[in-house]
């Protein structure tokens, strides 16, 4: 199969994205130091920075989350990979500021590798950071092995309420213990029906048989947790919804957040009708879907599938959720 | 070359004996993280490499501990997801390893190793057997230190922990990964090795062959 | 190739995916009526509405510009297809007003009817609408033959512009003049690449060959006019802005509008890459690209491919285009 | 069954027969639009039948101009594309067309159905060539007028109005589409009837069948 991308040479394609995405948001994000994605208008000094690390090629995670309310500082790294620790050293001095800086870090071997020894460094050079991992992913180990547990797209449900609260004026502490109870609430799964193609390679990064369809897939490729048939929306989000629930335990007449992520091609048609079929479940299971939303948040390129988001909600989150926000892919 | 001194020039040329080896292999790293795992092991490791050459031409210090704490920043300063920091942390170790001295014995060459090491085993829990880069630098660093402490000299010493590299890279073929991103797909990477692995049997071929160079 | 969509009965399809959309948007838009999609907070009712129509299938099109500073009410049909006029009735009614209506049509057969069989019953019940064509595709007929030309995503130029003028407070006259400049002024080129599965049917609602790239693709499928082999991102940009430029008779110096919009399985990477093209090609031609974006506005299930769309502006374009909004897909 | 009038009952009739035909061919319909088209055809000739279906049931007056209004808004509102607004239009037409009477005779007949044609006439500059619905309806309704003047008795005019519009919608066959989407493949089309050409004659036909039935 011939790739049909629209791409020049592959070793150019994170620098000619991010030039790209720069120029398509110019009101709300720009490029500094070495390909440091920071807010068009900073955000006061007086308030605590957020700064996120990750691979390019899931546009418009990870950079699309920096703006008002969410993150302050974007390191991007190669296609699927994360970005060196120098980089990330950069970014964290850029942010530096008493108020202090909250690094948050996709449970990704090489993220966290990299995030380790900037943490390290930015501690011999004084500077005020703290660390929070999302590890989301409930198909690569069990809730009492986080350390298992891959970073999904829950990173935004992070972000979004620590970014709100450091927005309002919130302490470093604050800003960790919301993102830790809101990391500690969620739990992501997701789905696969069609494989990607690596941009930089050429070739596909998974196989799935025509009929079937991988729960559990990761963000680049990673086999799935389960291989079953293809099945039709209402059944698809039985399957996820029930998993989801069982890990968090969540209990009747207990509110939540949804959130579809769409990974590529899989339509927004599709998704908002998965969203309607998770409506009517949680209905059927007096579980409160409080808040929700679909939308493409996190790709993996091309690939058809989706991950299912949920999150335990109090009426801290949901406000913090209900926060006014605006970047490159959001705005409430 | 050198029986029981590594200078300044010869570690310049280990340096980059080694990026010539991985420079001349990377499409097989590439197929190998294929296997399970994104394939782009080979990419990444060539970047690294090109980054390694690079700090050696620039820095001009004549201190080897220097050196190598500048090549190990530049392998870090690849974006290649896990490969930077591991590979990164073993050099940087490694200049942790040496003194301010300008010449190394056998002993210190070993001390070297075992210093790099320490180091990447700060980033990473892997064990042997695991099927990542450990099955190759663990055996390795072992060797150098058994061949130091028998009184061989530093060339014997490098060419033993190549071939305990190359053993160990080769050992993890029958094995499943444990930790990366190939540990998903456990199944699919048996029956070839980790790339990670090979890389370090390849750095450490690199630099034997860097050393017995003359030219 | 067996479908691999998310949906339960292919007949639900639209009934659902509007559910879906109504719960993710809730803060933005609700369904009233048949079927209507309407701001959540209404309007003043002395400034000009907006209304349009068109098929499903393209989320987030066209319901998906309803909101702040856009449109007012849009009339969602089947998949790829026109409601029919007495929905469409419905809707000029509920935005009936004395300060009048504005029904935006994009220009395909079924639409064009739909709205002339509504505004003439419009006309005879005494409601205050204008109409107005949207015919942006360059593809399908010379600019002297602008009834040849099919609506692509003009549209949303059009209704950015008219939009934000009403939310100003212009008169219906007023808003039918500036979306007239913007219309005469815009022109959209399409290219594809892979087809898209017809969610109704499952079949696939084109064939290109694998080394193969369409240009002047329609959304629904509808042949393009020049098959040609895969380019670059750089060769692609700079065919498509060679035919736009030309169509539109753009000169050294002249401000430009440039949006390219992503139709499915083509990724953001690969848009902001063609978007940094453009750039180069056009700073070499010494044409203005003064304000521009990239995203999916307007899909066409999961095809591959993307529409370039170009308008030449003028101050007053530009405070438009730049006045706020919110919408389900975008924010500023 | 009537001879030479056609009162409420057989009006029904002859929309149930129509709607009938439609739903036992809609398959080959939606393939016939799947030649450069987008393949819908069938389904939404289907979703307007089971509307004139379901308006036929409800409408209560007895009134033939009534029931063909209240069959046209049914069939308009099939949210469609081209097909609402053009089989639509052509019921709408056909209502305004007749009078209050609770009877029609042959000339009524041919006048309905010329009412109907100019009404469609105002959706669409398509004229007979351009491979379109028009292509069945323009002489399907030309021969019943012709049938009507004369003086055949009703079956008789819509037997020779149906087999106008089956020899028209077969006459597209060679032809190339030059309005509705399809004109963008015309080539693809060649050799296959256009869709809304054959639904036409489907519903003609439909009419014949209604009306001879004495069910
Ligand atoms: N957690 C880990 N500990 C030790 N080695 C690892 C770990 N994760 C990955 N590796 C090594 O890295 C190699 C893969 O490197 P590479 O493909 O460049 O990175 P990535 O997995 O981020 O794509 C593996 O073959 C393995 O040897
Ligand atoms: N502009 C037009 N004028 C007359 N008939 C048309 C026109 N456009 C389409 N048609 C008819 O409609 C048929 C296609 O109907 P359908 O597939 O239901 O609508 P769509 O083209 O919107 O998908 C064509 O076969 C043709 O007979
Ligand atoms: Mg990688
Ligand atoms: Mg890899
Ligand atoms: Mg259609
Ligand atoms: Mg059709």
């Amino acid at each position: 199969m011939t790739m049909k991308k629209f791409i020049n040479d592959p070793d150019d394609l994170v620098s000619e994205l991010l030039s790209g995405f720069a120029l398509a948001h110019a009101d709300k994000i720009k490029l500094a130091g070495n390909n440091q994605v920071v807010r068009a208008k900073p955000k006061s000094r007086d308030k605590v920075a957020l700064v996120t690390l990750g691979g390019s090629g899931h546009e418009p995670a990870l950079s699309g989350y920096v703006g008002e309310g969410l993150l302050d500082i974007s390191v991007p790294g190669e296609i699927f990979a994360a970005p060196g620790p120098p980089r990330l050293v950069e970014a964290l001095r850029m942010a530096d500021r008493p108020a202090g800086v909250l690094l948050i870090v996709l449970n990704h071997d090489g993220d966290v590798m990299s995030a380790n020894m900037a943490m390290e460094m930015a501690e011999k050079e004084g500077l005020n950071v703290k660390q929070i991992l999302t590890r989301d992913d409930i198909s690569t180990g069990p809730r009492d092995k986080p350390e298992e547990r891959r970073g999904l797209i829950g990173c935004l449900a992070v972000i979004k309420a620590a970014g709100a609260a450091a927005e309002q004026g919130a302490s470093l502490d604050e800003c960790c213990q919301i993102a830790n109870r809101m990391e500690r609430n969620m739990a992501t799964l997701a789905v696969a029906v069609t494989s990607a193609t690596h941009p930089s390679t050429g070739e596909a990064i998974s196989e799935i048989p025509e009929k079937d369809m991988v729960i559990g897939m990761g963000q680049h490729g990673e086999s799935g947790s389960a291989q079953t048939e293809l099945a039709t929306a209402d059944k698809t989000a039985e399957i996820m919804l029930d998993m989801l629930i069982e890990d968090l335990s969540i209990q009747q007449g207990e509110d939540i957040l949804l959130l579809i992520n769409g990974v590529g091609s899989t339509t927004l048609m599709e998704q908002y009708i998965v969203l309607n079929s998770c409506k009517k479940i949680l209905d059927s299971k007096k579980i409160n879907m409080v808040r929700c939303t679909a939308g493409e948040f996190l790709t993996v390129q091309e690939m058809g599938g989706f991950q299912m988001f949920m999150a335990r909600m109090d009426s801290e989150l949901i406000k913090l959720w209900d926060a006014p926000c605006k970047c490159p892919c959001m705005a409430t | 070359m050198m029986t029981d001194a590594l200078d300044y020039e010869v570690m310049v040329k280990m340096l980059l004996g080694a990026a010539r080896q991985i420079k001349e292999n990377h499409a097989r790293l590439s197929e190998l993280d294929s296997f399970g795992g994104d394939g782009d092991h080979g990419t990444t490791m060539l970047r690294a490499m090109e980054n390694l050459e690079n700090s050696v031409s620039a820095a001009q210090t004549g201190q080897i501990k220097k050196l190598l704490s500048d090549v190990a920043w530049a392998v870090m300063g690849t974006d290649g997801g896990a490969t930077g920091p591991l590979f990164g942390s073993f050099f940087m170790g490694m200049s942790s390893g040496v003194a301010e001295a300008e010449v190394l014995d056998v002993g210190a060459v070993a001390e070297m190793f075992e210093a790099g090491l320490n180091c990447l085993r700060k980033q990473t829990k892997a064990q042997i057997g695991d099927k990542t880069v450990m099955d190759a630098l663990a055996p390795a660093v072992k060797e150098a230190r058994r061949a130091a402490d028998e009184g061989l000299d530093i060339a014997a010493v490098l060419k033993q922990a190549a071939d305990a590299a190359g053993e160990g890279a080769r050992s993890t073929r029958d094995l499943e990964p444990r930790l990366g991103r190939a540990k998903n797909a456990a199944q699919q990477s048996l029956g070839h090795e980790d790339p990670g692995a090979v890389s370090v049997s390849l750095i450490f071929r690199g630099f034997v062959k860097g050393a017995l160079d003359n030219g």
